[in-house]
């Protein structure tokens, strides 16, 4: 059946509350949802699993450590990413090293639900794309799932697994549609998805960037260049195996990322390909993100700094038809 | 009659602004001030032109009552690049430091810090500057609030805290997330405090002016707990995010209506006889100028220069 | 002569840590709670097994006060794999969950926020756990602090705020960096307070039980402030990293030592007959014992397993 | 005259403060310096501008932005950099962002000194590198100088600029000592050092990575492999054009960082070589970096996720005599 983006995580966390009674929920405005996807569970689940809590992230993210102690799988909704600055040591120093320092004596089922990206002229301090930095931790995962069936998936993967998890939701597109199955599924951390066959470039798009990365292979398709086009959706784990073999199978890669370039995940990936495909590259590893700047609010500055389908499609025809472009 | 007309100033543009938005023809969202301009109003009109004010995500009518220019917020809220911000930074981060708005801030609780560093600043400075820092109820709750009282107590800074407990973080009452009187957090530090009805201008303009003689005269930081109530939403839009989810009753807008600041305030300058309805007349005509010049800059005005982005990043170097 | 036994086995440990430590023959820093013996033992003897205690950067006192393994800590600490933590914590970071200790931790202020979770934890559970969070005067100045008291007062959280004032922030007096009395910040709250002598360790278990009994039954958050001393500096190591830098008098450390907590109650033991000289003997004999059996121990364990990083990260996952 | 690497960061602190009456300094515990930097300030300028502040890094951060409306140029020493995280609002969204969104109004002088790194013992909360996570902010500098008169050098460049820049201090290596000049200098930012001339590898070395990258620049002479190594000095902004010339040359390149490597400047330094540099390259782009765990406290431990002179070496051996190794 075909649903929205959010309505997916919705029903994630519904089913996932439902299935575990130590699955609880807190953040700000979780109870009258401002991204619809945490609508209903108060109603369902009641103040003890369902809580909205004071400004205070700092706070909120020590708590989701802390609770766990409990035995908890705590939920917590972080609303925009860039608040997850406001909590950030308790995501840096402890959740992402507790469970070393203490010789593997703190578990922490932790999933924090965070919004991120732009394209909404959200301004700077509401459009940011924190995955890098995330990435960089090393000790949570994270999931950025692009279509509403692996929002679904990943969530359920994330709530019913046992380490830190950043779930990050495309905050600009909830109203994205797609299909969902119907089954109680999960969808496996750490394989990517193969989104479209193709043999002549490999386009590792990251969450939001799928769609436009389609969209430039359906353009490019028309001027006779076979993208594969592959979608991660966990970015801690990777899947390097799928992203290499394609890499290996097509000789080129350009990963397109929302995150600022610098440090970003699409250096990353591109670092892996340089180090491990070499040998089967036949030009550049390409990225195409975000400048280094801050995002700026006026519609035609933010579209001036966002990866678009053009700038995708450009991409690929400066790397396979370098004479052309 | 100047608090009155600034505070009039603010609700018109604001209402065009809730108009402007419901029409989606704005790029952003607003979160508007409609209902708390007594605040803001009272408040600044006892600033001299070199004080600084730190603002919230709910700033326009901080940065009108401080005597930013109509055009350039309204040309801002449009995203062209006449804005005061050259479009850059929006409805949530209007800033005009040539009149000391050190600018309105998406982060709810950064103004607080930002506010103590440029009260740090003008005491090093010994200008004689105080600066006021306005953040919401929700904000209190940041850990940050109590972080300021403590510094700017110990180095005795001048600053005026200004928490306008509109009864709300975002949809989420008062009293479910903030413990006590907000009042008590800052008593625990031995400052000036106050608290006042934020919907009487008077009250806040007269408290404001104790406040400021304390923290100009270097005896500290001072507090003020304004209690008042926002009319509109959260943000406009908010009836459709919320898909009909209702966190209060309309009786108690309605309630809170019976108490519109500058209705009150026009009945007041009338009643003392200060100005007649005629004045108030003239008032409201020359706002409603202002506010169709402001909207008819922002129109003639060209969109935001977008190789703007490179250039403003850093100070002579290119990201 | 639990209470005794208790604070002389941590004064024990951390004598022996400070004499190798000074050795540098331990891998890391330390920082040690000489002269606050009072303050863990009087609070952890009221504490069932069952309890949770956060803990911080100087947490060995903590540790062996709610019942840790000597062994284990002094493993931990000389980096071996017997260690509490496998050796990938070390000093500031002994936890043994087993016993309740959910850990010290090397951010001041971190723990704050954990206890409160842990506490929101205990509470859902409804199982009649406590959880005490320890913390200093200069972590009291983290916002973090502010935002616990509130989450805690809203929901009645059944967690015991205990602010040890060891009149220091590494190398900086209290009055330099904190307005105020800690307390008042807690009453703002409106929640059960006390300010207690923190190096009489009778004062802190009177305290102590009063405050847990509130936090038990359900009433809310409660708050202790224990007045102490920190005898040894802030680390150890600290004259050679200051070069000379001098921030406090012997004259006071010696005034602090007057008033030892361990000598003080083990007159008060002698004083009133619950004890003689020869059990307190008896007492230090087996004190002497575990120290070195902690140190054989430790001596005798194997360095830590590197490879051991690779798993311990995740669960079920490798990095 | 030889020096150690904090008594020039000293030095640089005293002459920029007589220099420029309004560069002031404040942060924990800064009158009697832990690390030794900041020693003897407090003494010769006063509380006014030297000044001991409470334990509150969120409020901090944010007052080093706030006071640099008042014109002075803000240094605020952070202790270590995992402090940076409880101060990451005003960081992330703060430093990085507020000049583009006031549309340049707001200038944000602003040097932030933190010791980074392991190798001492200090457990995972006192070990961190952050320098990845700054890069991908965007809108702040990063310098990581390797020597005592690049710290002296690029802290006056620092000070004397009108940008935030985070200064990194190496903690665990305080004491190692060069010489540095005595005259005036400063160190521009944006331009690499090359620390020894080669043909066959580039050896990319990262502040504290520079001493092991040498002596194992050393060891591969022995071998009869001529390594050029270079220290980028400040990774924002990044010299490119210096790598891609010494790539270019020998046809291989290596980075080595003590950063975790997921999203590392070593991958965004591999990924703009593999991009850049593609047709130059002989082999794989290589990366000697911390593995994506939280740093251990044991001695062992520690040195067995630790890049060392050994581990760079086997790195140019394996990409250079690869049936050798
Ligand atoms: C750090 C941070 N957390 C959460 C938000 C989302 N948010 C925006 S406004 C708001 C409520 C603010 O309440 P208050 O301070 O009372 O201001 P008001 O909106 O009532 O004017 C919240 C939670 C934010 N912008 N920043
Ligand atoms: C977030 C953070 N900031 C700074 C430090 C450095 N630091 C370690 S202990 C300490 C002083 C703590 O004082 P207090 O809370 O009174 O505890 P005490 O050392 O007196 O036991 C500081 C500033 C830290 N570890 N974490
Ligand atoms: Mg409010
Ligand atoms: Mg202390």
């Amino acid at each position: 059946m075909r649903k929205r983006y959010t309505q997916a995580i919705n029903e994630a966390l519904f089913e996932e509350m439902e299935r575990d009674p130590n699955v609880i929920l807190f953040g700000e405005d979780v109870e009258l949802a401002i991204f619809g996807d945490t609508r209903g569970l108060y109603e369902r689940f009641g103040a003890n699993r369902i809580r909205n809590t004071p400004i205070c992230e700092a706070t909120l993210t020590g708590m989701a450590v802390g609770a766990t102690s409990a035995g908890y799988h705590v939920v917590l909704h972080m609303m925009f990413s860039n608040f997850l600055y406001t909590g950030f040591d308790a995501i840096a120093n402890q959740m992402a090293k507790l469970r070393l320092m203490t010789g593997g004596q703190l578990e922490l089922p932790i999933t924090i639900l965070a919004g991120y990206g732009g394209g909404r002229s959200n301004a700077a301090q509401h459009s940011d794309s924190p995955h890098p930095l995330l990435m960089n931790l090393g000790g949570v995962n994270v999931a950025m799932p692009a279509t509403p069936a692996d929002a679904k998936g990943l969530l359920k993967t994330a709530i019913r697994g046992r380490n830190p998890t950043f779930f990050l939701e495309a905050s600009g597109r909830g109203g994205d549609s797609g299909d969902v199955p119907e089954d109680d599924y999960t969808v496996p951390f750490g394989k990517a998805a193969v989104r479209r066959e193709g043999r002549d470039v490999t386009l590792i798009a990251i969450g939001t960037m799928l769609k436009p990365t389609l969209a430039a292979a359906k353009r490019l398709e028309a001027l006779g260049i076979d993208a594969e086009v592959i979608d991660p959706r966990t970015l801690v784990p990777l899947d390097e195996a799928s992203i290499l073999r394609s890499v290996r199978k097509t000789g080129h890669a350009i990963i397109v990322d929302e995150a600022r370039d610098r440090c970003s995940a699409a250096s990353h990936i591109a670092a892996i390909v340089a180090d491990k495909a070499f040998s089967a590259l036949k030009g550049p590893v390409k990225r195409v993100t975000v400048p280094d700047v801050a995002m700026p609010y006026a519609p035609n500055a933010e579209a001036r700094v966002f990866p678009n389908e053009e700038g995708i499609a450009n991409a690929a025809l400066a790397l396979l038809r370098p004479v052309a472009a | 009659m100047a608090l009155y007309e600034r505070m009039l100033l603010i609700r018109r543009m604001e209402e065009k602004l809730s108009i402007d938005s419901a029409a989606g023809v704005l790029p952003g969202a607003v979160h508007l001030y409609i209902g708390q301009e007594a605040v803001a109003t009272g408040v600044c009109m006892q600033l001299e032109a070199k004080d600084w004010i730190t603002s919230t995500h709910r700033g326009h009518g901080h940065y009108l009552a401080k005597g930013g220019d109509p055009n350039s917020m309204m040309a801002e809220i449009w995203g062209k690049r006449t804005g005061i911000c050259k479009g850059m930074g929006g409805s949530m981060h209007v800033a005009d430091l040539s009149k000391g708005i050190l600018g309105a801030n998406g982060i709810v609780g950064a103004g607080l810090a930002i506010a103590n560093g440029a009260a740090f600043g003008a005491q090093l400075r010994g200008d004689g500057r105080v600066v006021v820092c306005f953040f919401g109820d929700g904000a209190s709750n940041q850990g940050v609030f109590m972080e300021c009282l403590n510094v700017s107590t110990l180095w005795k800074l001048p600053i005026l805290f200004v928490c306008e407990h509109n009864q709300f973080s975002e949809f989420t009452r008062a009293e479910q997330v903030t413990a006590g009187q907000i009042v008590d957090r800052a008593r625990a530090f031995g400052i000036h405090t106050a608290v006042v009805d934020g919907n009487d201008v008077a009250a806040v303009w007269q408290a404001t002016g104790e406040a400021i003689a304390v923290a100009r005269s270097g005896a500290g930081p001072c507090f003020i707990e304004a209690q008042t109530y926002r009319i509109q939403g959260h943000m406009e839009f908010e009836k459709e995010l919320l898909a009909g989810g209702k966190y209060r009753e309309l009786e108690e807008i309605a309630s809170w209506r019976a108490r519109d600041p500058i209705e009150r305030w026009a009945r007041s300058l009338l009643g003392s006889g200060v100005a007649s309805q005629g004045k108030l007349d003239e008032v409201e005509a020359r706002v409603l100028r202002a506010v169709n010049d402001a909207v008819a800059f922002s129109h003639a005005s060209a969109p935001a220069d977008p190789e703007l982005v490179f250039d403003l990043m850093f100070a002579g170097q290119t990201p």
